[in-house]
């Protein structure tokens, strides 16, 4: 079983091989053998060539959550069809603007078309009676302005869509 | 003592009185919003009171519900813990004109040390150093002189002032009165008035507090001092007990200024003087806060006190039995906050279901939480999961100590500040004790993710996604459920869920 | 310091040794049967060795698989925890062999204490007391007068006795010569043997133990007392310290006595010398033990040292850095085990899967555990699910705090002791430190479940029945489970698991 | 919905009326409104007219433990018939001698017939290397013996049966 995981706009590619009590993993031409084991609700026991390690999994929707040594780790699950989507758009440098939490817009910075620096605010967020400024991680230009003043956006809805090409 | 006390608060600090009861063998009364049904103070309660909707304002903050609760269930005395109604003199003085105690001061000492100006002029008097400044507006010929006198660097502000405008800051004499030129047209160009007044500026400044406790016989004591100078959003962070900055020369200084202070209003229960501090030692009072604080276990942990047990004590009338010389500091303790929030993000709240939560014990671990797996964290009350405090021989050991504990802390579903304290407590500056309220600033680094173990991770997320999908394909498994099978049906379930 | 150590334990103990390795810094290797694999030992260390079948002969006892393990880890020192090999001579004379540092005192200081004979000897020569008694068997002649030199009461034992045969508790010389006869005759009908020696007979026992630490270079220190008066199947339940009983010249004495032991045999590491004491402060030599004890939380709460981080270190030939006079004790703390077991059946163990645990937490409170959610209790181990410590001011406090932590103490799917210790902490006697060994015999009303509250059980078990049928009724819900819908079917199934 | 539970042998009968968030309850003619809440995985809140209890409960098999102030209440589910028995049991003084955990019989100290004092051991079990005695919780004669020296019993399995009656 191979799965392909999106972390920090990276992907992964995981071979996952079953025998038994063990598994091996390959990652990147590396194999390397696991033995995984439940040790309650969400916390996994994972023993890999004698290293140890404890580990929290939780699987929302796309989203598989590792929790491992005081680090959340965010791999997204995606399909070959989103690989190639996500791929194209590492490589062409395009960045969606996600809502971090259930909020409301306050104000949108940036306008169609307009341009972006990197680490520039773009759009503001309010939730909890506090507003947070969401930036651009790449510079380049609003392709895509999802919502306006106003608008109650959930958790990881795209608000604008950032592109570097020209 | 009483024999029954209404909590008026919610999460820890309600979890943390109604223990502290239950010790002192007091029964308990728990209130609560429809938000916190299912809270834990409200089944560790002896009874449970609904007082309305989630909004504060429409429950913990209506002191009608609090007093009505409290006489139905015949509390002789109300805990408010921190926050809400706890430094209200109102409820303070409604409170004792039905005759309920408040636990802790008289609404007489909340209401002088409520008013920011009238608490300056009792700490003037109480000789008590305050901020060094022009007594309000100056001229321009007073300026230079003022600022000389207090000594650079030093801060130029707008009298009707706020958000940084008509703000200056000055390092040397010659630069002063081109800074007041433009402090002053920027303050008339934001407020239409030019008025501006001077204050010593605090360079790298400190937050350091002074943890006192009087009872109704005339006697106050203090239990030393906590550092609490890593700070977010203005607001602590991390606290310690003791600081690790200051001689013992600074500490009894600071003790004997904040029993001043105490003694000015005739201060009962537990309180805290806070004091700026600069890198010199120099002390400046900013105001006391006339309730239980957040971060009080880091002085338990070091006096061997529990502050709240006495509070209720000496809201009960009984004395303080131990004299100042007898109250002694060992070891250290470090207490974390933890959130459900977002460092990246300016540490912006993350609300939403913890669907798993493993904190971390053994010895020198105390863990202040009233969250568990499952608990909804949610938007109208402070997004705290517990305080996780620990404690060790020295400051060193402590932190070692935290490290460890922070690794073993697990949470899932909602984000967290465990990752960005993990990375805190490793900076040697912070090992240092080289700390001010500016340090989260200036280690924009300690905000992003270190994710180093990414094959164990990827691995870890490959053979959980393995699981689900097998619980996916599977399904029947679960349906074969009747009475006799549920015990091992609930295995099953276990080992499936994910 | 070491690098790395390698933990040759399981449960409560492998965990508490990984955490202070992990505070020190050293990286850990766990060891682990067939039972453990899930077992938080093996997920805390940052390797681990599976070692075998459940069975400790074929697992943890066997000295080869750990010395293989350790050579295979690159672990330069192995700490046994207690039980397993933690006093086995031959093991810590083979990690001596092999260049591994054996946590603990060396192989030899094991061997002179391990033997019972041998240890009684060396305490003879330090001069430590004994209890008083003949030494070997006496003729008719001879008894009568040893008797009265030893003083009454005495018990008459036969030489080649056990199990009660030939056993007289003699209280006044009258009655001694026509008990003496009746002793012969049953030793003789019992062994074919008929020589009898003569012993003090120690009433109503208390059991009170001494810790002591020693160094590689010459030092040994002692931690004051802990008592451990209140015991079943004579296993220690109920530990604490300092005792209720003893006064300061009888701790002086005892730590003096303890240490005088510990230096005849060049004791490095940590150590307990145990004694019997009668109710008249009168203390007498049983044995000592060359390792970690179950009950070292109660000495770490009280003199603030981390007895397991001084193991490590004197073993990695550091010096104790502190004077006798140093240490000082604080306040008071109580330990209880929490067992999986039937205390209405003679604490018969109880084994089986923990299917849900709810332990308390709070300021004061430490609980040592490896137990979980899900956990199995295997007959392969001791059933003990945890060890929960309290701290407090003083011994009423740390009752009362004890009394609360156990009210927040939940465990269902193996009966557990918890309820016998609620009723224990209640009775006044045991409030009054009038405990001795066999205070657990004379109050078997303890044993009995108080079950009080019939009304919110019963409503409870209604209610939970309820839920459980529903359940039933509409398996359906569980099986609507997709990737998408994965974290609200999560919701879903915690709402209906019982 | 009527529930009968068995507790230390006495029958109760709770009588369950539903009404949105509350409920009622009747044991023994006595009527009380419940508000009953899950608070995690087995821990609940109930709210009796202002009384607050956190309350463990698990339900196995027709056993539904209630863990509540420190004792754990092993009730037992039964229906109607069972109740009959048990109530036919109770007054005529018929007691199941149960093994408490899975064993071994090391003894049988009591034959078919013998008399049995209260309080008096009848059996030996070994588990966990320990050797343990079980009594009669009343006096009566050894009604039936199921097992033998040897046997390997699990939990709850009658090994002899101690009747009051002559």
């Amino acid at each position: 079983m191979i799965y392909t995981f999106k972390l920090q706009n990276e992907i992964f590619k995981v071979h996952l091989e079953e025998e038994g009590q063990l598994s091996e993993i390959e990652i990147d031409d590396k194999k390397f053998p696991v033995e995984f084991k439940r040790v309650d609700d969400n916390l996994y026991s994972l023993i890999i060539e004698d290293r140890s390690f404890a580990v929290g999994i939780l699987k929302r929707g796309k989203t598989i959550e590792v929790y491992l040594n005081g680090e959340l780790y965010e791999f997204e699950a995606t399909s070959s069809r989103d690989i190639k989507t996500a791929a194209a758009g590492a490589a062409e440098g395009i960045q969606e603007i996600k809502s971090p939490m259930p909020s409301s817009v306050v104000k949108v910075l940036k306008g169609l078309g307009e341009a972006v620096k990197e680490g520039e605010s773009v759009i503001v967020v309010e939730a909890m009676k506090m507003e947070s400024e969401l930036k651009s991680p790449i510079a380049g230009k609003v392709k895509e302005v999802n919502v306006e003043p106003g608008n109650a956006v959930e958790s990881g809805t795209v608000l604008l869509v950032i592109s570097s090409e020209e | 003592m009483f024999e029954k006390i209404l909590v008026a608060n919610r999460g820890e600090i309600a979890v943390r009185i109604i223990r502290a009861c239950k010790e002192l063998r007091v029964s308990t009364v728990a209130v609560y919003s429809d938000a916190d049904r299912s809270s834990l103070h409200v089944s560790m309660a002896d009874e449970a009171f609904h007082i309305g909707p989630p909004a504060p304002g429409e429950s913990y903050l209506v002191m009608e519900k609090i007093i009505d609760a409290a006489k139905r269930s015949r509390a002789e005395a109300i805990h408010p813990g921190y926050g809400f109604l706890s430094e209200n003199a109102a409820f303070a003085g409604m409170c004792e004109s039905e005759g309920i105690v408040f636990i802790g001061p008289t609404a007489q000492s909340i209401r002088l040390m409520g008013d920011k100006i009238t608490a300056r002029k009792i700490a003037l008097k109480a000789k008590v150093p305050l901020v060094p400044g022009t007594d309000g507006a100056v001229t321009d010929v007073e300026a230079g002189g003022a600022a000389k006198k207090i000594g650079y660097p030093v801060m130029i502000k707008a009298s009707a002032g706020g958000g940084g405008k008509g703000m200056r800051l000055v390092r040397k004499a010659k630069e002063f009165s081109a800074a007041l030129g433009m402090a002053r047209s920027e303050a008339h160009g934001a407020f239409g008035d030019d008025s501006v007044y001077i204050e010593k500026y605090i360079e790298r400044p400190r937050h350091i507090e002074i943890q006192v406790i009087g009872d109704s016989h005339g006697k106050v004591l203090h239990l030393f001092e906590r550092e609490c100078s890593i700070q977010r959003r203005h607001q602590k962070v991390i606290e310690e007990a003791p600081s690790g900055f200051i001689s013992a020369k600074t500490r009894k200084q600071m003790g004997e200024m904040a029993l001043r202070l105490a003694k000015a209003v005739k201060y009962r229960g537990a309180g805290t003087v806070e004091f700026i501090m600069d890198q010199k030692e120099n002390f400046y009072f900013l105001e006391m806060n006339t309730r239980v604080q957040v971060e009080h276990p880091v002085t338990e942990m070091v006096t061997g006190l529990d502050i709240v047990k006495w509070m209720i004590r000496t809201a009960a009338g009984q004395k303080l039995p131990f004299k100042q010389s007898d109250i002694k500091m060992n070891g250290h303790s470090i207490e974390c906050r933890i959130y459900a929030e977002v460092p990246e993000q300016n540490f912006m709240p993350a609300p939403g279901r913890v669907e798993y939560i493993r904190a971390p014990s053994g010895p020198g671990i105390r863990n202040d939480s009233s969250v568990y797996s499952g608990f909804e964290v949610t938007p109208h009350y402070d997004p705290m999961i517990s305080k996780l405090i620990v404690w060790a021989g020295d400051r060193t050991e402590a932190i070692d100590k935290m490290r460890a504990a922070l690794d073993e802390y697990i949470v899932l579903g909602v984000k967290t500040n465990i990752g960005f304290l993990t990375r805190l407590f490793k900076e040697a500056e912070f090992g240092r004790a080289e700390i001010d309220t500016g340090y989260i600033e200036r280690h924009p680094e300690l905000l992003k993710a270190q994710l180093a173990d990414l094959e164990p991770a990827l691995a870890a997320a490959a053979l959980g996604m393995r699981n689900a999908t097998r619980e996916v394909e599977e399904p029947a498994a679960q349906t074969r459920s009747n009475w006799k099978s549920f015990a091992r049906r609930l295995a099953v379930s276990r080992s499936q869920a994910l």
